[in-house]
């Protein structure tokens, strides 16, 4: 099993749930967090001060998913996230050791 | 002009300029309050009591930070209470009785807890209930110093400012008050200050800029982010500043007749101008016209027409407003940088800077040839008053700038102005008051 | 005392303990109402109105957690609203008209629908334009059941807390309101309730006290961290009420006069007293002068005065608001939590306990000797007046008691009280009203 | 009815339907103005200025999202400040003076800068000071316009919606206004429009129709959640609306007394009405009472008693209320979808439906048979009077659907309408204002 | 050292921190966050439009433990969180290079 | 690649930030998060109501890097957000499978 984390711009979430609906993937979690990267920020004035703002609103979505289907996901991810300009964002994946669903105590695979 | 209250004082008060539309009667101590100019008079109190609360308290609050939120309110209020209870203690009696051996200076005790005051009284024309007078009075009283505590915002003490308050208001505001209104030394001068530019805005500005001197930059200053928290607060509170202003402006000509009528249209225009002017002068020095830059306009032009708005005709407000709305922008943004101080939400800029146009412009305004009312009692020569009216504002910023000064370090010496680092880190909320503003 | 209207009464009501300055003219039905006087009463009515929305449902929504804010407010303004049409639909009638052979306890239908009511019709004594005084009367009605939201918020089903408010109003607000200010039985008594302590709050505090008892504990209640939402929004509230309570106190003078003057400055100084005497109570005893206690006092400090505001002097009202303000302190920090009941937002703690306190301090602050007014007509006598006070009191407090109970338990019958755990945890704005506060 | 300002027409004045109460004293231009009278009006413009900032600002910002709050807030108070400035330059003058040979259409250059005003003058029939009247017209030239920004929000640029402002103020507002209240061709009709139903409510709401259909549709809409940021701040700004509505339409009578009361409780009932009409029919048919319905209905029934407000009784208001209430929710959550535009604030739904039902409606509540007041001049006749209000109702559709089509299209010649999709997407505060309303 | 990730209902939250104390696990953070998974969501109506929302407030704890007791840590959060109605949640377990304590410097078992 | 997550001060962050920079990382992900731990909570009172509040504002940074640098970027950031203070949070390092850059579709160690 994988877990798979991608940062996305805020605005795409919608798209790239759907996309995951379409792979029978039914579960996952949002986080809404703030980027830095290359994408460029905004100056912000409040009165005599200007500040530089480098962190971006973007939405993190982390999904646990199979290790057959991983990638898959992350191309479905990607190809719902992507506009093509700079910030689009990254998908990280890791490796699970196991997964329980609370309710059941069914886990791995069957907690999916 | 106010028409403050003179009982004793039949023969001086003649002698200071008064609105035009204000009859002073010579005390006739028999008249009837009218009922029109009595009902107004308590509307305009309990406008101006929305001027601190919420008002300020918005206005102020919206611009620090979410964990120094409940902080500015609180001293604001707590402020507003400890003056509100000295003002008949002993406030109203040293500011508005005639005085003795320094009556130019300050008033006498024989009204300490409004002794002999009861709802019979009447101001010394007879044109007003006291008691109507005096919560009028009051209200300016809790306001002005609820104002300087924007200066040294997000960092200061809690009990400093609550014992700083109460010494400024006994040993600043008072006689400032008393030589303005209260028939002194400025009274006698001649100095026009129609609705307390000198007394509340200079002086609460002074203040504020030795008290943020003093106590020192905030951590991060110009350094980290230290964005306002929720300028839809601003907002609010600004507008309710501007909605309260109508009560103090128009209510300080203390009748309900076409007099109060101009202080209400140069307080719309006046505030109008300014807040445009702000808000062009950075769209097009800093690109952006921004919301806060629009309100921060609004109060300037409010400040600045404060001593004139019984004065002033329309179209000489208007320019009022606009001078002041860009002078304090410039001020704020590149002057105030500058000097590199951390006056955290410019009371000096816009209380200070703002209050001092006001005062000397009024000279000029006030100009028949400008449309403005001219004198009540004799001659108006342009350079004479604008003199005069120069005069006046060192008297008060040296006053208020000692004054503020010694009280300070005074209380310095009984209880830390600054709060430690790890508090001021933590935010004065939670440090000070033991609770957050917002559990979303 | 709130010169109500007494048409066909006019020997009951000279029997009436009166305001001093409230000339009763024995329903002079051919005076033209003093248009002062009328504009004073149109914009108290507007204040009081404020109280309200959003006076009261940002004070008490602030306190709540942010699931259930939605639900707060549409309950205060529902009830407000619903309130608003009884009363010209039969509340006014009842509650002001003469009555029949219970006329000690309600009055009559010969108002129904306003009927017989024109811009030309006045007050029994021509003092003003009968609508005016309606509407006056219909923002206290208005008003006051608004107020017991708060002791079962956060838990009470909306179906449940419209019918219940209906029935409240019908049953236990008019009475007590025709027996206190329509020439009922506690009129008749000489009891002193300048501007309705006991019909508003006395009333609405033991009407919440009675609901949350009957409705239980919120879940987590003494577990959970549950921290208000917003204490900003606490604070807007509570300034908008000391505000509105300006128009609810001095306008109960029904009049623009040093009566009214005496009730204004009263309402300034009891509330600050009581602000600061819950704030330095809970710095000593608990470590943390904290914002919402300020708020809090001032509150009580506005309650406690209520009754007393045309009667004390300023130095009583200061010694009554200082009083409110700790034992209000006490009652809601410590007996409170000995009791174990989940009274949401103080209710009873602040409009009960507090009105309770002013009612009968009333009958001591009133007494010439500590500078208050004294009694219309009659000797004063202070035992007399606080037993007069305390039977007063107690006969609201029965009868409202047991009304809310059997009217809890009615409304029990056709719905239930009180919302399902989950609805509970999930927050009454989703699960009752379909919306969500914030989206931030 | 509003007793507006006819200098030069006292023939023409007194052909014009009055409201009973109101004397037309043709023009004794001796008479000084009532204190309380003045009083009164002087609040009254206070109040109505509450209405556009916070009020309006609040009602709409709390329904936007987060990151367009600024963008509202700003573009309100611009728009009322540049109106403001031209009110005093050129809008009194062509609104309410007599005007040459369109006399009908528009007034004349002959108070252009309020010259010749000065605090001794009054209205032509001596009823106010005329800086008074000027002051109160003022902020309701100030109000329409902000109305319409609701319509476009989150998509129209900042320099556009400024631009179209200034043009529509001058072309459409202007006229209207003059036809209205300034003795031009409506009033002529005898076309009743007490408060301002057509010239504020219908006017504004055309316009926004207008707006919203040539600035298309927002991104997302329809598809994605575009919740309302802050219902609390919604609940804040409609009960500021309503508080500041009481100066609106009781204000319009010009005068302390009955006929202002009975303005005042019809503003109260039919405003409560159509608030529970809207919330019940929700209820019933979407099986939630929403709080946002509840405030929704509410301003529907201010809209439609504004016109109404001094000529029916309190009965007949309730029904027009929940008449309102009714028709603006069936149109807001069905008419529309099934049309599919995008009025972000649903601005014609109900400023333009319910000023259309109220303005009508007027026609058949004033009947004295219904409880209304009927005509000051001439025999009333429903069917008549109807078709006359109809008649004024259709000339404004034409007037500002036209004119307001041809301003936009101006407009987008000189600057585009709206936001970049980016610009959009990121929320105006900070692609046109460079600020974040909130940093929590 | 495994790092644990755990979604549950945000009203369990107390619960859960006091199973952990009692397993003697002393450190955790928490995160808001919004869930998509079976459980069906509520309808918000705002005007005219009618919203189906389906992501759920749920609480996200993490929590590094020692390997030895990471089956103990999962039992006693999945026990505390449970109330047996879908949308209970889930845990994640994946492995952990290494820790470190900022303040000290001390690394991976003796960082807990 | 490394996967790291720090807990750290939230008034640490700046210093942080520019701590990566100059280790030329200029991609990271920051979460407002609460932090549960050995450092002491305040106390919040509300009228009769006192509570005991242990969950401290801390925020969570989660950056991406090669192995070969994993180590000089833990040390960068404990240089930079250490006060000596207890609280001042962990650093948690673990194994990741794949980084992929939407924008570019690029991979692993192309995509930091
Ligand atoms: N090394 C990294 N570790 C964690 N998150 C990263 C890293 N680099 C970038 N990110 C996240 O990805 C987002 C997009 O990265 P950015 O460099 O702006 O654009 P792009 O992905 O198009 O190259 C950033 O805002 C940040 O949240
Ligand atoms: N595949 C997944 N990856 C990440 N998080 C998931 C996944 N599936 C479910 N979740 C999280 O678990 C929560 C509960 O899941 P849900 O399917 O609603 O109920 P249950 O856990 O009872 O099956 C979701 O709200 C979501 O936050
Ligand atoms: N076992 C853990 N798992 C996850 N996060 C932890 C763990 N222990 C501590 N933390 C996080 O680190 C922060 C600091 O820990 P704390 O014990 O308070 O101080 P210190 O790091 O100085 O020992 C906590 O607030 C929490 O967010």
């Amino acid at each position: 099993m994988k877990f798979v984390i991608a940062i996305i711009k805020p605005f795409k979430l919608d798209e790239v749930r759907d996309a995951l609906s379409s792979l029978d993937v039914h579960g996952l979690t949002v986080t809404e967090v703030k980027g830095y990267g290359r994408q460029k920020g905004h100056t912000e004035i409040y009165r005599g001060a200007e500040y530089a703002v480098n962190f971006l609103p973007k939405i993190k979505i982390e999904v646990a998913v199979d290790t057959a289907i991983v990638q898959q996901v992350v191309d479905a991810i990607a190809a719902a996230a992507q506009t093509g300009q700079i910030g689009d964002g990254k998908i990280f994946v890791l490796s699970l050791d196991s997964i329980l669903r609370i309710r059941t105590g069914e886990t791995d695979g069957d907690a999916l | 002009m106010l028409l403050r209250y003179f009982k004793k004082l039949p023969i001086l008060a003649s002698l200071v300029a008064l609105s035009p539309g204000a009859a002073f009667a010579q005390a006739t101590e028999a008249a009837t309050p009218n009922k029109g100019d009595t009902a107004w008079m308590l509307m305009s109190t309990v406008l101006v009591f929305f001027m601190i609360l919420p008002g300020i308290g918005l206005f102020y609050g919206g611009m620090v930070r979410a964990k120094n939120m409940l902080s500015v309110l609180t001293q604001i209020m707590v402020v507003a209470c400890v003056v509100c209870l000295l003002w008949i203690v002993y406030g109203y009696s040293l500011a508005f009785t005639a005085g003795g051996d320094f009556k130019e200076f300050i008033g006498d005790f024989s009204k300490l807890f409004l002794i002999g005051v009861s709802p019979a009284s009447t101001t010394a024309d007879g044109g007003l209930p006291e008691y109507v007078f005096i919560c009028f009075q009051m209200t300016f009283a809790m306001l002005t110093p609820t104002l300087i505590v924007g200066s040294f915002a997000e960092r200061m003490r809690f009990p400093a400012v609550l014992l700083f308050s109460i010494l400024w208001f006994t040993f600043v505001y008072i006689p400032i008050a008393h030589m303005v209104w209260g028939g002194g030394l400025l009274a006698e001068w001649g100095a026009l200050d129609f609705a307390g530019g000198t007394v509340v805005h200079i002086n609460a500005g002074i203040a504020g800029l030795v008290g943020c001197l003093l106590v020192g930059k905030r951590i991060g200053f110009g350094k980290e982010l230290i964005a306002p928290h929720s300028l839809t607060m601003t907002m609010i509170g600004g507008a309710m500043l501007w909605f309260g202003w109508f009560g103090f402006n128009a209510g300080s000509a203390l009748k309900a007749d076409g007099g109060a009528g101009l202080a209400m249209i140069n307080t719309f225009v006046a505030t109008a101008a300014a807040g445009l002017a702000w808000l062009l002068a950075e769209w097009i020095l800093k690109g952006h016209p921004s919301m806060l830059g629009l309100v921060s306009g609004a109060i300037a032009g409010l400040v600045a027409v404060t001593p004139a708005a019984g004065f002033a005709g329309p179209m000489g407000s208007i320019v009022l407003g606009l001078l002041a709305g860009v002078v304090c922008f410039v001020f704020c943004s590149t002057i105030k940088n500058a000097f590199g101080y951390d006056d955290t939400l410019d009371v000096f800029g816009i209380h200070g800077v703002g209050g001092i146009i006001g005062a000397i412009a009024t000279g000029i305004v006030v100009a028949p040839a400008l449309g403005g009312t001219g004198l009540a009692t004799g001659e108006y020569v342009m350079a004479t008053q604008v003199w005069i009216q120069t005069k006046a504002v060192l008297v008060s910023l040296l006053w208020t700038g000692i004054g503020s000064l010694i009280l300070f370090k005074l209380v310095g010496i009984f209880t830390p102005l600054r709060a430690s680092s790890e508090e001021e880190r933590e935010g004065l909320d939670l440090a000070e008051h033991g609770e957050r503003a917002y559990n979303y």
